[in-house]
């Protein structure tokens, strides 16, 4: 046994001076290069795995019970995650597979999981996506599911779209991906009709954990009449009232509208590094045309997100989006002082960090220190390029695989005012004595902030009010009596 | 320990009622399968009827986690000065990472490591195997943290599955680095839940760790080890200096805000204290084999069941310990007092439903009791015979007993039972809070504690008495 | 000359031990007596003066040129004033009286005065109010105004209501009532039509800061159905969007619909105390049914609105509202702990005192310090009996007639967890060390707080926000490093 | 100081149509009245030909304030440590706390007063007057703020209108306290704008502090008082360690973060720096006659000026500080020269327009040239005859002079000549924003500043820069 081999030591505490040397040389620019160096080791990374991703999806269709496949565990941590997030229920259940699963597969798991759950849940829809276990052993889902209609576990009706997600292999994103490319193939199928048009738009906000602008899109779909089919709306699911009753169902695209999508008039993606696959499928299959628009951060990307509506649809842009339009724009040149020359980090998913930047450079702040986890070089030129196009972009640096303890290194040793992402980066801010701007999922140390939109018009004014008004409170709290005044 | 005397409107009759409804909704299958795991109280008999430590049934909506989440979240991740690696996808690092609330003291990345260390496994790492990436990543760990006391290494699903080695590259670091590098096999997919992690980790500590290191001063006779306290929300803060005042030296902690070579030093207390026995009686069972150490269960929630601990705790010693123990108990008794006069006028008689891990329901009833609440329902998600053993005393007669219960199963227990809380998990909260039912999370003390000892139990009425009598429920039903 | 008389001093610099001596003083009960003994001199009150309030409403009608028939001073610091809350234009004249006026009286300053802002800025109504000079100096406005007319310096049919608003009088929110019976006396005269019934509501928010507030109350008569007619709606002119080209006139109750008020088929003001005159007038002039309900701060007081709504005009609250409401339990049933038991020092108007204590109450917070700085006793036994109301209010105590130094003794000598109220607060707070979260007016450092509502549903998810978050701030920012955490 | 080179478009002929226009909008009486207050700028010509300093036009929305305005917020306020009471309704010094941006040491509430101190005066004080309220509350503030060097009563209008006699009241207290208490009859319908404020205020200076006081310490050869400076966003700060830095003793400013014994003392210095002429060349007149204390007025706006001011101040020394001025030019010039190397590229050729109260048009030429920045129009709130003079050398030919400029007439110059800056108030500011156009308080610094020295001048450049620049502005015209 090990610990015979090697001699007893004795418990030593390590010297305070030799604390403080450390303490010390982790914010040094030496320190930094070591850290950069890294090539095996990652510390506090602001991505999670496919599956997570794939639930967000699961979740968000009328009656729809993600369904995991593999082991107990992680449908466990995707559940609680999400409940932290929104402060609402995650309903997921799984089969719960175990050693013998290793060994003979997943097969019985899955077909007694998909009764009971069936029989317990009463599901319209159980998507089934997987975690890193069967993706190992290589379970054939495709074969499993067949089978479990065949024995009758579930109605040969019932929907059970699948995704294979393996936890090895992209983010949480590319399981949003696969599991909605999926769900649409599966209730979409044979539902083309030549020539047939619904005249609605199709939808796609992506994985996004701020409900309020799923919200805000379908209000400007209602403002511009434009009829809508969103395509896995959380909103209703992860924004739910209380009123004495639970709901596992609480809302949700309906499957019928989901089904009709592939007549849509045309469909719209707003995240398109989180919807790749989906919208080559729905290129294909799908009538009507199609965009991708980044998310509409700030008032240059709403503005071609309603002008996009507008041309699809032949609307007019009515009274109420200019009006909001120009109240924001009010808000920005009367605050923007507050802001300009400002420097931010930012980190979090692609389509996030893409809007964030958008907005910062529209105020004349500097989106200095820019972060996306794991990404695509592609990713990189694309925010590389919108930093070019601004001269509050220069100086600027896009980080790729790279993680918020490199962030840490960037912060102490190149200093900015604050940082934009998720509740993760509040480890690197308090060490660099910055605020942090929660924005992004998850947020898990505070109230309400996936119920205020960013996007849209609203959004900008949302996101200044929270940025301003912290730097104000930040300037008032910490200054000497003598710059203690009234006004600000 | 007298009997509780029986709950108003709790009968055998209407408890196995609401069991059989409860089953019949279910597939046979399944039904047959939970029905040995629900059951009602029997105080007295030798052993608990309800069946436990079982795999969780395919598709029921379980809230179990994994043989990972019991090891790093629960036995390894407190230990403050060691760098716990994720070893395997990044998932699993991530959920868990600052979500137990085990509080440390350190500076974070210099003393302390607070935070996500995982190997992110891609495909290539799949096919090729991780060992070579472990390797790297734990000298360039051992190189930005050259303060940490030792790594350990928790295998995640794939691992065990790809035939990795671990053992062997932490062997050889642990060599290198002249550190402890301590290797876990807690793959999510062993056993049935967080329990076998817990068991696992503890063997690592068997085998890895314990007796490497011994303390420089010379043992005493009050040496003492403070076992099963994660210091959730600062509970090892709010008890081991109760410990302490009753003339006890707390040697270590397991493994709460622990040190590492404190741990390893365990092996030369004269006494360990266990306060989590599900988690953790396995390592008191090996120091009393192997290095002849008594053990003691002891319960430091609430007043009554502080007193009754202390006083157990004092027969194991001299007089000079038993006079500090009614010294101590009576130093608090007043505050205590308080604080049951402030809140008890508000709770007297209100009624409660727990499910948690493997020891709060049985050990909190007290602290519920000393407070008015009487307890209707109690479960575990992974606990073993011997916890509902321990149980069934804790609880009135005829008062229900799940065990894994599933979402579809408390609803309706609930329901049924309509009590005035539910103490619980992330995962439960919310659902119970839409209907308008106060709740509590009892992992997590939902983000308040400490709960345990003197401190904590101000703190844990106050946030009971909150958690009932908010105004807030006053406005769930709607005049419209 | 006086300084002949005295024998001349040395400079001498105060010693620092008195410095120190003193400063501690300030912070004792027997500092807090002597303060509380006062009774001439007043330091930092939470009040204006009443011509103020008179041009809120004078400015809220379309086409509306407020006039300030007095000093130039007064009318620019209440342009001013206005201007630096709302970050608007806040357009207003006067007539400039100075020496000769105070000696001659103020008609032919008057009468300049109208005949050019007539001929400049082409106003459809220019409502006059009073400063000092001419209430001590007496002038006779009715005749003033009626000879200005005959001699012909500006039409006839131009609308030229007026109100005596004495500086040395209530506050801003007397003058508000004063102007708003003057303008809907002068409007609706002659108006009222036996049996005709235009089947609107007429509402009046009182003298809110807030444009937000107003929105929100339009909004929720929209979402009923109920056509309305707010009666000085400031919402357009101060909150006007940014679109390159600035409008004397941006919004307001157009004259006709006042006018037409009278005939309304109901009536509800949402201030009490500052609409007290103008319901009375409304109470014998108006048709249809008259009620006055608190603002509604908080799910309860909004309930209450809301019921009032559907009972006044026989409609079904809609699905939408009550969808709201149940957002905003669930938000605040999420929160509760973050606020419960917490102590607030509140000040403000009466009217929005009123509705904060309401919200703190219902999320089991304690008003502990509450202040009006001008108040009856009525508003007194008000304010207690809402304390009595709950639980939480006991201990909590009502302070009237005493300002914002005096506060500053309550928070240093009874400490409380946050403070509520305007900008004015903020010297007190950072004293107490305690956050000050700015509701009510003015607030004049921090940006877009106007824009927010702070009543109905919305409003509740907002103050929570707000506070609760600002609390976890707080922690996250003070705490040891052992008691950080991710999750709160 | 040679003449401005023409800006291009600027045409007498144009400034002139554009008056004309103007005028022709206006009811004749009206037009005639703000005809002599409106002109084209001749640099050259002795006497500017804009008429000034007259009654407000009734009903045509002026910016200006009142005599109260000019004494407490302009004179009075920035004096840290006496206590300023707004002797009136309570309305006054509301509007008129904490808005001027005059910082001060100190502490709040013991040795500095940044408050609002009233009689908030009702009905039965008019009637019965204010006498009897005034003494009550002197003696509670002297109570209540021991530390205080003195009291100022500011009268409101109704004060003046009802007859009280505040003179005596202080006159009485002043005794009783030991301690300076100060008259000021500054009601509001006093004069034409706040101009007369200030100079009652001098006056009360004069008559009831200058003199009482003499400094401890011998008089020095290098003794000067710094006058005319409020300390605006820090100003004083910036601009008094560059006097220090030459060598000049400051023993007391006037009034910005002033103390009033120093004040008091200030007959014994051998020189007056006066920065705002308006509102204080009273005051220094009256030490020349009285004293024979020669003043200079300075410019610390922009190194341009500053330097021409630390040679002029120069001139009045010695070698030793003629020296020192030498090399502290030098040694600052390499800073303003980055900071104009920075910021110009990006200004060079814009134009500003300015308006404000009755100095800072014509003291910022000079900043906003070393920029770059043209300026085509200014003109003042409530300057007289003097301030015009010392104006028109600063502007280009035929640029636009307007006095007490009302809101529809600035609106129309703007219009037409399209600056891409305007300067000017709070009441200003979001007229031209809502139509595009940046802007910037010129009163406040808004809300930023110091904008006085070295250190004023990178604040200044960065803010206009700012300004002119910002992205924001690009967002105004929509797409739709």
């Amino acid at each position: 046994m090990s610990a015979a081999e090697a001699a007893v030591k004795l418990v030593t505490p390590t010297p305070e001076k030799e604390i403080e040397r450390v303490k010390e040389w982790i914010n040094t620019e030496e320190y930094k290069e070591k850290n950069f160096a890294r090539t095996a080791l990652v510390i506090n990374p602001a991505h999670a795995c496919q599956p997570l991703g794939a639930q967000m999806v699961a979740t968000s269709f009328e009656g729809s019970l993600p369904f995991v496949h593999g082991s107990q565990g992680c449908a466990s941590y995707f559940r609680s995650t999400f409940s932290r997030h929104y402060r609402e229920p995650a309903a997921a259940t799984c089969d719960a597979m175990t050693e013998d699963g290793a060994v003979f597969g997943g097969q019985n798991n899955l077909f007694e999981g998909l009764e009971n759950a069936y029989a317990l849940y009463k599901p319209k829809m159980m998507p089934v996506y997987t975690t890193c276990m069967p993706e190992v052993i290589g379970d054939d889902l495709t074969a499993f599911i067949k089978n479990a209609k065949q024995k009758g576990h579930v109605p040969e009706e019932l929907p059970i779209p699948y995704a294979n997600t393996p936890s090895f292999n992209g983010t949480h994103i590319h399981g949003y991906d696969a599991m909605l490319k999926s769900i649409l193939e599966d209730l979409t199928r044979d539902q083309g009709v030549e020539g047939k048009c619904t005249g609605k738009l199709n939808i796609i906000p992506g994985f996004d954990g701020n409900v309020g602008n799923l919200r805000e899109y379908k209000r400007i779909c209602d403002l511009m009449e434009i009829p809508y089919t969103m395509l896995a709306d959380a909103s209703d699911i992860f924004d739910s009232g209380c009123d004495g009753e639970y709901k596992l169902y609480a809302g949700g695209t309906k499957l019928e509208d989901a089904a009709e999508s592939i007549n849509g008039k045309a469909t719209i993606s707003l995240q398109k590094f989180s919807t790749v696959n989906t919208m080559k499928f729905i290129e294909t299959e799908y009538t009507g045309e199609k965009a991708v628009l980044p998310m509409p951060f700030g008032v240059r990307k709403t503005d071609a997100f309603i002008l996009k509506l507008a041309e699809l649809f032949d609307k007019p842009v009515p009274e109420e989006l200019k009006k909001e339009r120009a109240l924001a724009v009010d808000a920005m040149t009367d605050a923007h002082q507050y802001l300009h020359g400002k420097k931010f980090a930012v980190f979090g998913d692609p389509d996030y960090v893409v809007g964030i930047i958008s907005f910062l450079l529209e105020m004349g702040a500097r989106p200095y220190h820019v972060l996306v986890s794991r990404a695509t070089k592609k990713v990189k030129k694309e925010l590389e390029s919108l930093l070019e196009s601004s001269t509050f972009g220069e100086g600027c640096t896009v980080y790729i695989n790279k993680d918020l303890w490199h962030m840490r290194s960037l912060l102490v040793t190149d200093p900015v005012d604050g940082m934009i992402g998720d509740t993760h980066g509040k480890w690197a801010a308090r060490d660099a004595g910055i605020p942090l701007f929660r924005v992004g999922f998850p947020i898990i140390d505070r109230v309400n902030l996936h119920r205020s939109p960013v996007v849209g018009y609203t959004g900008a004014i949302n996101l200044l009010t929270m940025i301003a008004n912290k730097f104000l409170d930040i300037k008032d709290e910490t200054c000497e009596d003598q710059w203690f005044e009234m006004m600000r | 320990m007298a009997e509780r005397k029986p709950i108003k409107g709790i009968t055998k009759e209407r408890t196995e009622k609401l069991i059989a409804d409860t089953l019949a909704e279910m597939p046979e299958k399944a039904a047959k399968k939970r029905a040995p795991h629900l059951g009602a109280n029997e105080p007295t008999s030798a052993k608990c009827a309800v069946k436990s430590n079982k795999k969780v049934v395919p598709g029921v909506m379980s809230q179990r986690g994994c043989a990972y989440a019991g090891a790093k979240g629960v036995v390894w991740g407190p230990i403050r000065d060691m760098v716990h690696v994720s070893h395997g996808p990044v998932g699993c690092g991530v959920y868990s990472w600052g979500t137990r609330r085990n509080l440390m003291q350190g500076i974070p990345g210099v003393t302390s490591f607070p935070m996500d260390f995982t190997s992110d496994f891609q495909e290539r790492d799949i096919v090729y195997g991780g060992d070579p990436k472990l390797e790297k990543l734990l000298d360039e760990a051992n190189e930005l943290f050259p303060l940490a006391k030792g790594f350990s290494v928790l295998s995640e699903c794939p691992v065990g599955l790809i035939g990795d080695d671990i053992n062997a590259v932490t062997k050889k670091k642990e060599k290198e680095f002249d550190k402890l590098v301590v290797p876990c096999n807690c793959e999510g997919f062993r056993g049935v839940s967080q329990s076998l992690g817990h068991h696992i980790s503890n063997d690592s500590i068997r085998d890895f760790i314990i007796g490497k290191f011994e303390f420089a001063e010379e043992p005493g006779p009050y040496d003492v080890a403070l076992i099963g306290d994660y210091n959730i929300g600062g509970d090892v803060w709010a008890a081991k200096p109760i410990l302490e005042e009753i003339g006890l030296n707390v040697k270590s902690v397991w493994t709460g805000d622990g040190e590492v070579e404190k741990i390893a030093a365990t092996h030369t207390v004269k006494l360990n204290l266990i306060h989590c026995y599900r988690s953790m009686n396995y390592m008191c069972k090996v120091m009393e084999e192997k290095y002849g150490i008594p053990w003691l269960e002891y319960n430091f929630f609430g007043p009554t069941k502080i007193e009754e601990s202390l006083r157990a705790i004092g027969e194991l010693f001299d007089d000079k310990i038993r006079k500090n123990v009614e010294k101590v108990i009576k130093k608090y008794r007043k505050e205590m007092d308080e604080v049951i006069a402030e809140y008890k006028p508000r709770l007297d008689g209100k009624t409660a439903m727990l499910f948690v891990g493997g020891l709060r329901p049985r050990h909190t009833v007290g602290a519920y009791e000393d407070l008015g609440i009487l307890i209707t329902g109690a479960g575990y998600e992974f606990a073993h015979q011997d916890d509902y053993d321990r149980t069934q005393p804790e609880m009135a007669k005829d008062t229900l007993i799940y065990d894994d219960v599933s979402e579809f199963e408390l609803e309706k227990f609930v329901e049924e039972l309509k009590p005035d809380l539910v103490g619980s998990g992330i995962k439960e909260k919310y659902v119970f809070q839409k209907a308008g039912i106060p709740f509590r999370q009892m992992h997590s003390w939902d983000y308040s504690g400490p709960y345990h000892g003197y401190e904590g139990f101000k703190v844990f009425a106050r946030d009971i008495d909150m958690a009932i009598n908010s105004p807030t429920w006053g406005l769930v039903e709607s005049p419209f």
